[in-house]
């Protein structure tokens, strides 16, 4: 594999060992300069005050996971589109754009039928999702 | 090869003999060698240009924001208190690191380094010049995109890992709206990957023309509008105000950070401020002509012929023009950014949601939609070149 | 060093280790994981073959595939599990023994 | 040299962290190591000149899989999932005696497969040369818009099944509360 030349992949290396070590190095030096007296009320988590009441790591809405599932559909739609999007321009120099231009508002068009179906469900709005929940359980 | 700073430097001589002395030193060819070397020193200086600009964007935040309210701003610490950050730095470094007894140690340690990697490794592909872009990846916009999504998994544990309500309630908040402001960001990047026909910072600048009216701002009405829809988004995903939700002051006390002091803080406030600076920058390069200068000046052809100047070094005043003309659009927006910020109130929860899922997101397809078509029917001419058409034609008529 | 047989041997442990997930965790996510890392060595599979045997970008297309693939399983997956918790109040497999609730 | 380099780092980054997803307890920290063993296959990925794959790796699996694995972690229960009713810790991280015996025979097996295979194969010489330096997003591109763009318009069929799907099942329902 001496062929491969994988050079142009040292800078995203170096850049990543730089981040560690700016990091590293940073708290390392903070470490002998910044004082040090923990103390009991220093280590309680902050609530303005008050004595915090349980741990935070506690169920969260299902809105989240949905705003988090489009994304990733989404995500991956980008990931599909990308290298055909790219080709567009070569595909029509040779004449084959209107097929490649049909396919690609075919696959989006398709997409975007899934955001308008969560939309008319109201998987999109953020608050009225309280409301459906009630009108659910009468 | 892709275009690499490296591959810049080896037109000039004295690489090729730095090379042959190492060659000859080590006994094999030692171009990787001194590659690497150079890669280091390079990565180094431009970490150290953002973090000096992620600094001074502290400091041009609150004089900004003091003009914009009749303040005066910082102004002790050195000429006009420019020497605020500085002082900014020193306090937290030699800050008090608390690591509250409830957090759960692995996350809460990782949480900050991981947004610092994330930022730092997208620089690799920051093009301030066509010289000076540290690797130019065939698929550089696309790896952008990954490295900056490691923000919000930092944004996500640092809210998770401090076990408090007020940080969980930022967690949550910053990477649900990171994820959510991805979207627009992604298809209109695809709507440019699709206008210039490629996928690496070099092909989407080259994509157009050195003149204001060959920006792809202006190539048709869909990336016009793509633009601020990618601005706006961009802006989102950076947590600035008025999007700043997940660090709401007033609702959560300092949102996903609040358990984090000393240095910890400060990783999540650098890279929060060099990701301004890289997306201004990706903004600048994708719509704004990027390192583009007048008469191809970045060539250095120009000068070479015109006033005989030897050839690298005219490429190499040229690489500075670029950098200039790139920087000068890029700080542009950044002071925008600021002044946006300190205009703007703050939406709410549900407003930012609605402007993402309903408005932005629509729009970004609609605009990929008809940028396509737009390519296809006028064969990816731009809307000055098919007006000049029009004007020549009927010129030509009588 | 990078050799198809080093591929194979990396894609053959990573397979190993995501069914030792689905052995030993008793959670559904953690199940999931398993279940990413055993597609995630089928994709290298795939594109270490095209490296290395034939001379097309089949296999980088087939592992494009299975990545959306293995996207769309966690999305659905994940939402069963989270369904799940919120009719039984827990993630163990092990109450998952039944059809309906 | 840094070829050799990166692909033993990437190894060692895939490899640790699918180990540590098996070893760990807590399933956030699993969570954080798949996203490092993922990394590593990214790597992996850009050893051999796929550029595009290494990318999308880091888009998909970083950006989204893993904020979405988080997200479920959090929306059941986050950290509770430790002392639910029956509690990870009181699973060992191998399982019992019976899987560990599972694991270690398949190990043994697929160690003997790997063996064979690695000696059959380390001699065989590469035909293709797919370089890191050209272009493999058009080729993937042109493959995608001519030999499967059936698949590549059925994949969009599949996202909009599993969009719907799970907004449908994660969605809120009446009955959840009692």
């Amino acid at each position: 594999m001496s062929t491969l030349n994988l050079d142009v992949y040292m800078p995203v290396v170096i850049l990543i060992i730089l981040a560690l070590l700016v990091a590293g190095g940073s708290l390392l030096l903070s470490k002998f300069l910044r004082p040090s007296n923990p103390t009991e009320l220093k280590l309680t988590a902050y609530e303005c005050g008050e004595a915090p009441v349980g741990t935070a790591w506690s169920n969260f809405n299902v809105r989240f996971y949905v705003i988090a599932l489009i994304f990733i559909i989404f995500d991956v739609e980008s990931a599909l589109m990308f290298p055909v999007a790219a080709v567009f321009r070569k595909f029509m120099s040779i004449g084959m754009g209107g097929t490649l231009l049909v396919s690609i508002l075919t696959f989006v068009l398709i997409l975007v039928a899934g955001i308008v179906y969560c939309w008319k469900k109201g998987d999109l709005d953020w608050v009225k999702s309280f409301v459906s929940q009630e009108l659910d359980k009468k | 090869m892709n275009a690499t700073i490296i591959s810049y430097l080896s037109q000039s001589k004295e690489f090729n003999l730095i090379v042959a002395w190492f060659s000859e030193l080590f006994g094999f060819d030692a171009t990787s060698f001194v590659a690497f070397n150079l890669f280091g020193v390079f990565a180094l200086l431009l970490i150290g240009f953002a973090a000096t600009v992620g600094g001074l964007g502290t400091f041009a935040e609150r004089k900004i924001s003091a003009d914009l309210q009749m303040r005066q701003g910082p102004n002790r610490v050195g000429p006009y208190g420019i020497l605020q950050f500085l002082a900014d730095g020193v306090k937290l470094i030699t800050k008090e690191d608390i690591i509250p007894a409830q957090v759960d140690k692995f996350t809460f340690y990782i949480a900050p380094v991981l947004c610092l990697v994330g930022v730092f490794s997208a620089l690799s592909v920051f093009p301030i010049s066509s010289g000076f872009i540290l690797t130019d990846l065939n698929v550089g916009i696309f790896y952008f995109l990954g490295m900056t999504s490691l923000v919000g998994v930092g944004i996500f544990l640092g809210g998770y890992s401090s076990n408090s309500k007020w940080s969980m309630l930022g967690g949550m908040r910053g990477a649900s709206q990171i994820i959510s402001y991805e979207i627009p960001v992604t298809i209109t990047i695809v709507m440019m990957v699709l206008l210039a026909g490629g996928m690496s910072m070099g092909i989407l600048v080259s994509s157009q023309g050195s003149s204001v009216l060959d920006w792809n701002l202006f190539h048709n009405p869909f990336t016009f509008i793509g633009f601020f829809v990618y601005f706006i988004a961009a802006l989102a995903e950076t947590n600035r105000a008025p999007f700043d939700l997940p660090e709401a002051e007033s609702e959560l006390v300092s949102g996903y950070h609040t358990e984090f002091s000393g240095m910890r803080f400060g990783f999540f406030a650098l890279a929060e401020y060099i990701e301004v600076l890289i997306v201004c920058g990706i903004a600048t390069a994708m719509f704004l002509g990027g390192y583009k200068v007048p008469f191809d000046l970045g060539t250095g052809e120009l000068l070479n012929q015109k006033l005989g100047l030897d050839l690298m070094l005219a490429k190499n005043i040229g690489q500075f023009l670029e950098i200039g003309s790139f920087l000068t659009k890029t700080f542009a927006l950044y002071y925008v950014v600021i002044w946006i910020r300190w205009t703007l109130p703050r939406l709410r929860v549900d407003q930012l949601m609605t402007l993402c899922w309903k408005y932005l997101t629509p729009i970004a397809l609609f605009n990929l939609i008809g940028c396509a078509v737009w390519i296809y029917v006028f064969n990816g001419q731009s809307i000055v070149q098919l007006f000049s058409l029009l004007f020549k034609s009927s010129g030509g008529g009588h | 060093m990078i050799s198809l047989g080093s591929y194979l041997a990396i894609s053959f442990a990573l397979f190993i280790l995501g069914i030792a997930v689905m052995i030993a965790r008793k959670n559904i996510i953690a199940i999931l994981l398993g279940i990413e890392l055993i597609l995630n060595s089928a994709a290298l599979n795939f594109a270490a073959y095209t490296k290395f045997v034939n001379n097309n970008l089949d296999g980088h297309v087939m592992s494009l595939f299975i990545i959306v693939i293995a996207a769309a399983e966690a999305a659905v997956g994940l939402g069963i599990v989270i369904r799940f918790f919120q009719l039984r109040e827990s993630i163990h497999i092990d109450d998952a023994a039944s059809l309906q609730n | 040299m840094f070829n050799d380099f990166l692909f033993l780092a990437s190894a060692a980054l895939t490899l640790g962290g699918a180990f540590a997803v098996v070893w760990v307890k807590d399933l956030m920290h699993a969570c954080i190591y798949l996203m490092a063993s993922l990394f590593g296959v990214a790597g992996l990925y850009a050893c051999i000149g796929a550029d595009f794959l290494a990318a999308t790796q880091i888009v998909v699996y970083a950006g989204g899989v893993v904020i979405l694995m988080l997200f479920a972690v959090m929306l059941t229960g986050g950290a509770s999932n430790k002392t639910n009713r029956y509690g990870l810790e009181k699973i060992h991280a191998m399982g019992n005696t019976k899987t560990k015996m599972v694991a270690g025979i398949s190990a043994f097996v697929i160690g003997l497969v790997i063996l064979k295979i690695m000696v059959s194969v380390l001699k065989a010489q590469p035909v293709s040369q797919v370089g890191a330096n050209e272009n493999s997003v058009e080729k993937i591109g042109t493959l995608l818009a001519s030999d499967h763009i059936l698949a590549f318009e059925i994949s969009s069929v599949l996202l909009l099944g599993a969009l719907i799907g799970a907004a449908i099942i994660s969605r809120p329902r009446k009955e959840i509360h009692d």
